[in-house]
């Protein structure tokens, strides 16, 4: 057994996805650790921007929160929501979104909207946020997800944001600027788009990990890229710098807040 | 001049009418809380609520009867999980049903923006490749006059009322707030009315040049009420109090805890002091 | 990180090229007079120049042949009268003839803002009653979706270079500004590239949590020029110098005249200093 | 002879249009000193919006140019322009907007574009600025300028900004949100529209002018309202404020400013 766990290997995969330097529009929960982690190890001058307006944020613990207090305090500066949306995501002024979600299909499009029907969901999800503009407009976003058959699926039952929609170059055919979700990092490893049909394929596994175990926790039938790059276990100082960073993260959720008076 | 100050009951019973569009903002900071509290005291319903991220303060509301349709982009727990009310109302029609008019936050961002604007509409390279137009008939195209590119519309948002919290305000009126200021600006000009807590009300807002103010005359009425915004949280006031928020999932996960927790602690506390009392006698 | 700190004249000739369309802007405050003279140096000929109020530094760019076409919304020497070079251009074709692409601020001001955001057209309930739409084919209209009201639409403003002056920036290229800032922030987020010329270059700026920061990331150039603003002004370091402007009605009355003073002034000085040392003389 | 000019005169008239406490955009010129005189004397809560973005801007001397640093220093607030324009005036926030010109016609439609034709004008004018949107939606507005047949003219040149129209409820019809020009001050007296021609009519003269000098100043064949009213000369207060603001501001626009160094 390794002394490290899937989920630490996959927010340790996800982060060496960030190049430094780059500006990068940051979802809450998994990608906020991956993009964190980035910055505090091979990327100091990576840019994060959370979607409640802090631009250049720089959090020593996790946010609980899009916009907890901690990241306006440790943000080169506070701007307003129309604008984040609109002077910088759609005006293409964003190079990587970094997304969750809670279903993703064979084409990378997202679910975040519901379980069931909509207008009778089985379970209903929080739905949009900044998801649909985000992976509309980035200039490429990363992808996010433990896999189950049940979030990699082969039919999304909503999609709330658009990955490569059909497929075969459907989405450069639209107004979405960006080029798609290029990486989706899952707990057993990473699939990437087919150049042609845009189906994400296996294209790097964890060490330990294998192409069997992918494609059982896989909804569609999963193909596998020409080469399959073996991810090199995470460093010492990467699995060190992210169990402090969640440290530090449960310690301060936990703190007592003095109420008001 | 008039002074705009007031109580937050007064303010309530004066602006929010049952059966208004009512807006509470403040994303994820400055969520007016108390209000929403002092509206579901006063047994408001029919509300439309209107809200970016509907937070735990709609799904008290929602929970609570208040609402019969809700307007919204994102709505959860931030980081916890799902708002149990909310999911309750629109999967099982708890307390009564309640209609959904879904967006985007970008979308919403826009039409907020319309409505302070003056204008019918907002226009945005959004909602591409979703399926939120499929299932929400007020989002619509409109195609450019100069390139012909087809873009998405949607209609402005001009809530009846909207109430947000802020650090301060002057006796006139003045509100000055800092920190994450999320669309609240773009939500108070869009109101017919705009109600404002606050933490202090001062004689003489401190000055600051490009500070971010709501001129007194587009302000309907201040209230002071410390502490207003908990569990969300007031910058260089009070931290989020992220462990209750936490705790709410627990509390709001079944109808019968829930009411038990508002009976308890909203409708036993005649306001928002008393309110916070209660929570530190079980704390 | 790469420095985006360089000179003037660098910035200059890398990003404006003959034929560009050429943002300088600055509402009466900030106007980048160092960097139009910069322009007027290096010979450039053909430029779309983009700007709210022309001001004395388009008289010049203008009076010395720079312009082939003007965006504008009001072109006067404020309080003093008519920007006589402007009108040479207009009435008389000289040095060379002048298109113009006439507004009015609330339209200049959406064009801008629709630039910024990456959306190919503004709506404004703007233009009404009034004859501009007669003489300009790009002020058309767009019918509402949801109401069915016809407003006004003009193209997105999307400069090739948009050039401002600021109080601050970092080696970085982040920029700080306050005081009046007009729709200086739309134009530099609406522009392809961005240069921008402040008083001071910093270590690192001030903590400003809602301040007015254009990110280093659409910035292309920062170059340090003391007093670059001058005859307008720079809030917290100098004042607008009304006098001059008062008196540049007689220097640009005539042709003769103005060329002589541009000649004595900005051609003969080879920067800024220069020309604030010139000016220096013969005062 | 009177111990005051017609110029100071048509300022304290205009001042007196203003009420305390009302939002008021201002023009430059002529309704700057008017707004200010009238804040500096029975409206000392007026509130002056510049479109500079200056808010409740109390400037000590009056600006030169719409963006001067006193009004900024002087302000509540300074917002971007584009809410100016947005925000406040044309989502209706501004009770009055007062607006100079050099021609205006006998509905209240002024030109500050062109003399001439314009697309070979005698005299380009400055043109339309912020007047042609605070014309249409300030909830009603005032117009200042000196009559003379050149500038009360029977036809403008060029429309810059709506009045009446072609009077006779034409504004009504439109999406003009703003009740219209309700004074016209001039250096005689006032021309105000008659309620359903909406024909700008004399209904004020000031105290030593004639019905026979208002019909020689305009270019139309001006009607007089049913009942003129006499207005009365300027206060003491009235006049040593306006005189003490104007040398202010003489003396401060003279004062040499230190070359940045």
């Amino acid at each position: 057994m390794s002394d490290w766990t899937r989920d630490e290997m996959m927010t340790v995969a996800a982060a060496r996805q960030l190049r430094d330097g780059c500006i990068c529009f940051v979802g809450i929960g998994l990608p906020s650790a991956a993009c964190n982690l980035a910055r505090l190890t091979h990327a100091p001058d990576v840019v994060l921007i959370y979607e409640s307006g802090t631009l250049g944020t720089r959090p020593d613990v996790l946010p609980l929160s899009i916009g907890d207090g901690e990241l306006a305090d440790t943000a080169a500066c506070v701007i307003p929501l129309p604008e984040v949306f609109g002077y910088l995501l759609q005006a293409g002024r964003v190079d990587v979104g970094f997304l969750g979600a809670a279903q993703v299909d064979r084409h990378g499009n997202l679910n975040s909207t519901v379980i069931g029907p909509y207008d009778a969901p089985r379970t209903r999800l929080p739905g949009a946020g900044g998801a649909t503009e985000i992976a509309a407009h980035a200039r490429q976003t990363f992808v996010m997800l433990k896999a189950t058959p049940r979030s990699l699926v082969a039919q999304l039952d909503f999609r709330t944001s658009g990955g490569f929609l059909e497929g075969n170059g459907a989405r450069a055919r639209t107004s979405m600027r960006g080029t798609g979700p290029q990486s989706v990092i899952t707990d057993f490893g990473v699939l990437q788009p087919h150049p042609a049909s845009e189906e994400l394929q296996l294209s790097a596994l964890f060490e330990g990990t294998t192409v069997d175990e992918a494609r059982a926790a896989t909804g569609w039938p999963l193909e596998v890229a020409a080469t399959v790059e073996t991810i090199a276990p995470p460093t010492k100082i990467e699995l060190e710098t992210l169990r402090a960073l969640h440290a530090r993260t449960r310690e301060a959720h936990r703190r007592p807040v003095r109420l008001p008076a | 001049m008039r002074s705009k100050v007031t109580t937050l009951s007064e303010a309530i019973a004066a602006h929010v009418l049952d059966g208004a569009c009512v807006a509470l903002e403040g994303f994820t900071h400055l969520i007016p809380f108390a209000a929403g509290h002092e509206i579901i005291r006063q047994g408001r319903r029919d509300l439309h609520l209107v809200r970016m991220t509907p937070d735990l303060i709609y799904d008290q509301m929602i929970g609570m009867g208040c609402a019969s349709r809700l307007t919204f982009s994102w709505g959860g727990n931030p980081g916890v999980g799902s708002l149990h009310r909310l999911r309750d109302a629109v999967e099982h029609q708890w307390p009564a049903p309640l209609a959904i008019d879904e967006h985007t936050h970008a979308g919403v961002a826009a039409a907020y923006s319309a409505g302070a604007a003056g204008l019918p509409f907002a226009t945005l390279r959004g909602y591409l490749g979703t399926d939120l137009p499929s299932v929400n008939p007020r989002i619509r195209s409109v195609d450019c006059p100069f390139t012909g590119e087809r873009l998405a519309a949607v209609p402005a948002l001009n809530p009846d009322v909207t109430i947000l919290h802020a650090q301060r305000a002057d006796r006139r009126g003045n509100v000055a707030m800092h920190g994450i200021v999320g669309a609240q600006r773009e939500a108070a000009f869009a109101a017919r009315a705009l109600i404002v807590t606050v933490e202090e009300i001062v004689e003489e807002l401190p000055p600051a040049m490009n500070g971010i103010v709501l001129p007194h005359w587009i302000v309907s009425a201040v209230a002071q009420c410390r502490g207003g915004a908990y569990p969300s949280y007031v910058h260089d006031h009070y931290a989020r109090d992220n462990s209750f928020y936490q705790r709410w999932d627990a509390i709001a996960r079944e109808r019968d805890g829930f009411l038990a927790w508002m009976n308890r602690h909203v409708l036993a506390s005649r306001d928002h002091a008393t309110f916070l009392a209660s929570l530190r006698e079980v704390a």
